[in-house]
């Protein structure tokens, strides 16, 4: 166990996409703290911002990191890791677990956005909430969340999912708007509620809402009831209207929201 | 022109016109400094000193602006951002922002303006007011324009309109605007496709509300608040021929749109044009994605271009330059010494509503009057220098305040048309005694920055 | 006294465009941003008259303008304020990771404020960011 | 031998004892890299610079003491583009694209890439003044306007896309050869190319007409490639070249639509190998992640139906149009690797090394960093086989490659990547080392007399990929590919004098202008002076 305290609270973010098992795996104490960082603009190594504790010279698998103190400012942690532990007492910042191969990632706070961005594999659990853009790709691209699983106990921000290919994304909370956008493949389930617009653009993929939606977009059709949706080995109860889109895009993808938490969508049975 | 003032303005539009003769209004030509709470005059070596200080003592400083000056002062910018490390954003952040995402996802078909002078015989105006925002849009390059292969739709709409001798103040203010007498269509609204079955040039407008630019068009669609998204997206499988589950989308009937899809694909050469309608409310970058794929997808049927309608005169040349030099239109972070970008990081409202940066450099442009509060707050609470013609509601909470030349007016440089074409500025008339053009202020900041690095350079 | 549930946009307008370009601090700029455009009926059911100020109140502020009639109807229940400083007090800051935070489309709650001054662009500066 | 540099030029000799020696012995030693055809400046570019943050954030280069930041890969930013040149030993380079009315955008850019000399065609093939005039068959009058043009645009030379095509796509349609006429205008691709080939030889350009065929892109175009060469070939006058057939790579495929897709190098060799009058540069694919940017807008469209990527269209009034996609060349691909195999065939299967040069289109068929790995291919046999092993089966099945021994020498490359360049555009003053010459050297570190490229082909992929030192106007300006000092290139312009004076052009010009474009007569042309280096190359012309 390796431990990191910020030495004083940061105004400027920190980019620190070092703190991961791969980094420090193998390395002292002292050369951990040789690790380079920004704040600001100013270049600075781990030490000079954290107090570094625990053992040296660790292997990688079994590495893991405890962050204490406030790191909402602090960016990139656990950024392209592949194995190991990280652990965030606090808040965490933009940026975690970006393009995540591996291991596991563990925030008892809330975590600022594009948590998980990229990320391949391996787990990340966030305590509280979560910002925008989850799981969702770098600007421009359409390479989001390649697989592993992200779990949100809190509530997450916009477009949660944004271009995922595949894992799995859970928010026991509520989501924002544009939930799944551009989803090409995998799985997203919401057990809150939805802010609308969810699975606009999907091609491929399931989304299940199991709260209250406004409303359903009108480029998805209704398509049947299903008692209950099955995710991974997960089995959720409905009943769910089953919809079919996004059509706009030929989308195939198939949205679940709950029969019974939103009655204004009765009109919809019509169709079955 | 008389000697040295500018006295009266030919082919502009009414707010080139004031600009024209009111710049010099509220304007102090001396530079100040905050001392104690006071801005007081200081000499212009004072001022650029000082700001030289702020700026290379800073760990995380946004410079902002750029929209309203020259490319050439935008280049100096940019390399003075890169010498401190800093972020460097433009008004697009809180403009067509949302629209640059989105294109980065979808892409753009697009076109200069006189292309659709020429060959445009159906035009869209969506969430943009082309009337108040840019008010010779219409006459110069759209419906009221004539091209080659295009008539002006003047005749179509005078004919319907010796039947309504309605709208006298609309054509008051109609002349007042376009510098010509001219009549309105009457405000009822008929069945698209009645009022597009003209064989002319036809003019759709799609917004909340009822706009001047409306009372032009042949048709008005209203669309409920904050219902964009669903309206696009609904015409897209329109489009493509599929049938909807709902009989009505953002408090339009399906009926109707399904005539505006049949009056879309049925033209030779359509555009759509859309403002911050789009990019401001709720959907943002999502409506445009939306708008952006509507287009691409018609032209699978026919010709169909579509173009954001962009504000702030230069905010055009803004993107083009920060994109041939750093790869990224706005919201560049140099603070790692190579560009990066990821607008909602590094763009200057989110990095103010987090309290992030340490000070600011702000240049012709005026966020303390367009920005929320809480960024204006933790704005106005960082030294902030301002370079500005006139004075403005941030030179009013600067501690430094650079008065320049109006680029345009009283310095030439070059600036860009909303449709990327790029325009000569010319200088007609001499700036204020002290008033320098924001390139060489910025050059001699630039320089006094690196005159304070090497030194530090050496004392450590 | 009367309040009314609206939805608020904001927007250029031209005489907005002209009145920046009169300059920041003039009578023009205050005249044609400092305002609420808002449609006859809803007047009628906050009893008040072109020329009266108004409070509007959203989640994220609060600010004084004068009333308008709204000639760009019928729209009741849409209420319309300029950009500038008065609006910025109640627009939503969060750009949900876009850049560009919501000023179109709030739900604000709007009342007569009889009582109540339009705010000069000094005094406003004054007010919310102690700056003069 | 050594190479004497004074003032910027090479001379007979110097003073030894005062003069800087570099000791290149042991090392190839050439002049400065020319590139013909390759798009780094103007709206297209930075359009699809916009479009690709993605292609950006991989690919950074933070500041130095010396030289600015920026990104690549595939569109990098201005500065980068310069450097990354340099660092090959390239000095000079050719914007092959600029819409006459951005011709300020291009420049302004031009004016932020340094290391390098510049020029820019502007796009004139569908311009309304040369459809007009040619359609009324008035030559000397079409010669007067694009003499106008070239200068009022700071212009090098002619370029043609899709002559015609351009046009149509103004409405969403194309032209299918090219004697399909012009729909509104009536007249044929055959008649623009013929009429401003004529043009280009009334103005004695330095270069000739360049030019981006018909149909290009398209199963069964390489006839369209044949014709267009065979259209102007009663017009050639002694051995001088009169047409430059760019990226031929993409002009020169066989078959009735993408399954059976056929490389037509072989027959579009035959007939350069028969003629004088034409040149061409490669447009070599090179299996990667690009992005790809032409004026052929119904072209880019195709592009955009094909791969499904985002897609940015630009058409540019009375002038041009433009598209970007982004494009993933795929080893596996069986198309992909047929355009890979089609662009080597060409290249080795044409003899005279001074008739086709080194390009890869860039970005549209690799980014110009892929050059050294083109250069190994054309020298190695065995860097083919290593290569072609990877590639579909089925394209491997039917490329040529295989069946070619040739290999290319030190000498040849030299001539593909310089010499033949800088002569075929006119630049006297390029692509040698003779007394008089620009002090434009790039020294490899790599033997040639122990050194066989054959089987080293990979030392020489990193000898021509990181020049030993880039000497610019007589200065060090890289070395072991690190920037030593960063300079302003000049920028090229063809400065027309006409014998009898063009008012009456002018005159024309001006009454014409509101109806034709959105700009005021007096903002079109770009003066001298917003030129940070103007170097203008005068021509006598004809008339």
């Amino acid at each position: 166990m390796i431990t990191l305290r910020p030495k004083r609270p940061f105004k400027v973010s920190v980019e620190a996409k070092c703190i991961t098992p791969n980094d420090f795996a193998g390395k002292t104490i002292n050369e951990i703290a040789t690790l380079p960082i920004w704040e600001g603009n100013k270049k600075r190594t781990l030490g000079e911002l954290f107090k570094i504790e625990g053992e040296s010279n660790v292997a990688p698998e079994d590495c893991s990191i405890q962050i204490f103190g406030d790191s909402s400012r602090v960016r990139g942690v656990g950024a392209k890791m592949s194995v190991g532990k990280i652990i965030v007492e606090g808040n965490a910042g933009m940026h975690l677990g970006e393009g995540m191969k591996g291991g596991a990632i563990l925030v008892k706070g809330n975590v600022d956005s594009w948590v998980g961005s990229m990320m391949e594999a391996g787990t990340i659990e966030i305590m509280g909430d979560a910002g925008d853009y989850v799981g969702a790709p770098y600007r421009g691209s359409t390479l989001g969340m390649k697989g592993g699983a992200i779990v949100v106990h809190g509530n997450a921000g916009y477009e949660v999912g944004c271009f995922m290919r595949g894992g799995l994304i859970k928010i026991h909370g509520n989501v924002g708007q544009f939930v799944g956008i551009h989803m090409r493949n995998g799985t997203i389930l919401v057990e809150g509620d939805s802010e609308g617009r969810a699975g606009a653009g999907m091609l491929e993929g399931k989304i299940i809402v199991c709260g209250y939606v406004p409303s359903i977009l009108p480029t998805f059709t209704i398509d049947s009831i299903r008692p209950n949706v099955k995710v991974n080995e997960e089995r959720v109860t409905g009943p769910f209207y089953r919809f079919v889109g996004d059509l706009a895009d030929g989308g195939e993808g198939k949205l679940f929201v709950s029969q019974g938490k939103n009655p204004h969508l009765n009109f919809y049975e019509k169709y079955l | 022109m008389k000697n040295n003032v500018i006295t009266s303005v030919k082919n502009a539009c009414a707010v080139g016109e004031a600009k024209f003769l009111n710049y010099s209004n509220h304007r102090r030509p001396k530079p100040l400094i905050r001392k104690n709470g006071e801005l007081v005059e200081a000499s212009l070596d004072k001022a650029i000193q000082k700001s030289a200080e702020i700026l290379a003592g800073a760990s995380y400083p946004i410079l902002y602006g750029w929209s309203c000056t020259s490319c050439e002062a935008i280049r100096v910018g940019l390399e003075l951002a890169e010498e401190i490390g800093g972020i460097i954003d433009n008004t697009s952040t809180i403009c067509h922002g949302p629209s640059v995402l989105s294109i980065q996802d979808v892409g753009m078909a697009s076109c200069t303006l006189g292309q659709l002078r020429h060959r445009a015989d159906l035009i869209i105006y969506w969430g943009s007011n082309p009337w108040s925002a840019h008010p010779r849009h219409i006459d110069r390059y759209t419906a009221f324009s004539k091209g080659r292969f295009q008539p002006s739709a003047w005749r179509g709409y005078l004919s319907r309109l010796s039947a309504t001798l309605t709208k006298k103040r609309l054509l008051r203010a109609t002349s007042l605007i376009l510098r010509r007498k001219i009549s309105v269509p009457p405000e009822v609204d008929r069945s698209p496709s009645y009022a597009l079955a003209r064989k002319e040039r036809k003019m759709i407008v799609v917004d909340v509300r009822r706009t001047r630019s409306a009372e032009l068009a042949d048709y008005f669609l209203r669309v409920e608040p904050n219902k964009d998204y669903e309206l696009l997206q609904a015409l897209r499988m329109l489009i493509r021929d599929e049938e909807l589950d709902v009989d009505e989308v953002a408090g339009v009937p399906i009926s109707v749109l399904e005539e505006i899809a049949d009056v879309m694909v049925g033209c030779e050469l359509g555009v759509l044009f859309f403002g911050v309608g789009l990019t401001m409310s709720q959907g943002k970058l999502r409506n445009v994605d939306a708008a952006l794929s509507l287009v691409r997808d018609i032209n699978q049927r026919t010709k169909f271009l579509i173009m954001p309608m962009r504000g702030h005169f230069n905010v055009t040349g803004a993107d083009t330059v920060f994109t041939w030099q750093t790869g990224f239109p706005y919201a560049v972070d140099f603070s790692h010494g190579y560009p990066r970008y990821n607008p909602g990081e590094t763009s200057v409202i989110d990095i103010l509503c987090r309290g992030e940066a340490d000070a600011g450099l702000i240049v012709a442009s005026d966020p303390v009057a367009h920005f929320p509060r809480e960024a204006v707050q933790n704005l106005v609470n960082n030294p902030l220098i301002v370079i500005d013609p006139h004075v403005s509601a941030t030179s009013l909470t600067a501690d430094v305040v650079i008065p320049s030349a109006f680029v345009g007016i009283e310095t030439e440089g070059t600036a860009y048309r909303m449709d990327h074409v790029p325009l000569p500025l010319k200088k007609v008339v001499e700036p204020p005694e002290g008033c320098l053009p924001d390139t060489v202020i910025l050059q001699r900041i630039l320089h006094e920055v690196r005159k304070l690095k090497k030194r530090e350079g050496e004392g450590n | 006294m009367p309040k009314l549930k609206v939805s608020l946009l904001t927007g250029r307008t031209i005489s907005q465009g002209q009145g920046k370009e009169y300059g920041k601090l003039s009578e023009e700029y205050w005249r044609s941003v400092a305002v609420c455009e808002i449609d006859p009926e809803d007047m009628k059911r906050l009893e008040i008259k072109e020329g009266n100020n108004v409070k509007l109140t959203t989640g994220f502020g609060s600010a004084v303008v004068r009333a308008v009639k709204s000639s760009r109807g019928p729209h009741p229940g849409v209420v319309f304020i300029p950009y500038g400083p008065w609006a910025n007090l109640l627009v939503n800051p969060r750009t949900h990771g876009t850049g560009m935070p919501s000023l179109k489309g709030l739900s604000a709650e709007i009342e007569p404020a009889p009582g109540e001054q339009v705010l000069s662009l000094e005094d406003l500066m004054k007010k919310h960011y102690k700056r003069e | 031998m050594d190479i004497c540099v004074k003032d910027g030029k090479i001379v007979e000799k110097v003073n030894e004892r005062k003069a800087k020696i570099i000791d290149a012995s042991g090392m190839i030693v050439m002049p400065g890299g020319v590139d013909i055809h390759s798009h780094i400046a103007g709206s297209e570019v930075n359009t699809g610079r916009l479009l690709r943050p993605e292609d950006h954030f991989k690919d950074v280069e933070a500041k130095t003491p010396l030289t600015r930041s920026g990104v690549g890969y595939s569109v990098p930013s201005t500065f980068t583009t310069g450097y990354r040149y340099a660092r090959m030993g390239y000095t000079t380079v050719m914007n092959p694209a600029m819409p006459p009315l951005e011709a300020r955008h291009t420049h302004e850019e031009l004016d932020d890439t340094p290391m390098v000399d510049k020029a820019t065609y502007p796009l004139l093939g569908d311009w309304w003044f040369v459809l007009e005039y040619l359609r009324d068959g008035m030559i000397e009058e079409c010669a007067r306007h694009v003499a106008w043009m070239i200068s009022a645009t700071k212009g090098y030379a002619i370029k043609l896309v899709n002559p015609g095509g351009l046009e149509a796509w103004g409405f969403g349609r194309n032209v299918r050869n090219i004697d399909d006429p012009v729909p509104h205008f009536n007249i044929t691709p055959r008649e623009i190319i013929r009429g401003l080939c004529k043009v280009n030889q009334i103005l004695r350009m330095p270069h000739t007409i360049h030019v981006h065929t018909n149909n290009l892109g398209k199963p069964g175009n390489y006839l369209t490639a044949l014709e267009t060469m065979k259209c102007v070939e009663n017009l050639s006058k002694g051995d001088r070249p009169i047409i430059h057939v760019t990226h031929c790579q993409f002009s020169a495929f066989k078959g009735s639509d993408w399954r059976t897709l056929e490389s037509g190098a072989e027959e579009i060799a035959k007939y350069v190998n028969g003629h004088r009058h034409v040149t061409l540069d490669m447009g070599q694919v090179v299996f990667t992640d690009t992005t790809t940017m032409t004026a052929d807008g119904p072209f880019q469209y195709i592009l955009h139906q094909l791969s499904g990527n985002k897609w940015v269209n630009h058409d540019v009034e009375t002038e041009t149009s433009s598209g970007i996609v982004p494009f993933r060349y795929r080893r596996k691909s069986y198309v992909h690797a047929t355009q890979w195999s089609i662009g080597l065939e060409l290249a080795l299967l044409i003899e005279d090394p001074w008739k086709i040069f080194l390009t890869t289109d860039h970005p549209n068929a690799a980014p110009f960093t892929t050059y050294p790995k083109i250069i190994s291919w054309l020298m190695s046999q065995n860097a083919r086989k290593k290569a072609i092993g990877k590639i579909s089966r089925r394209a491997r099945r039917k490329s040529l490659l295989p069946s070619i021994e040739r290999e290319y020498s030190f000498y040849e490359i030299a001539i593909a990547t310089r010499a033949g360049t800088a002569k075929c555009l006119g630049l006297k003053q390029k692509g040698h080392l003779g007394v008089g010459a620009d002090a434009d050297i790039a020294v490899y570190n790599l033997n040639p007399m122990q050194v066989d490229p054959s089987k080293k082909y990979m030392a020489v992929r990193r000898a021509f990929g990181k020049s030993a030192y880039t000497i610019k106007d007589g200065e060090i300006v890289a070395r072991d590919g690190e920037i030593l000092k960063s300079v302003d290139g000049r920028t090229f312009w063809v400065d027309v004098k006409l014998s009898s004076a063009s008012d009456e052009v002018a005159s024309d010009m001006k009454r014409r202008f509101r109806e034709y474009w959105t700009v005021e007569y007096e903002n079109y042309p770009v003066p001298e002076g917003y030129l940070t280096r103007s170097a203008p190359i005068s021509v006598k012309a004809e008339i």
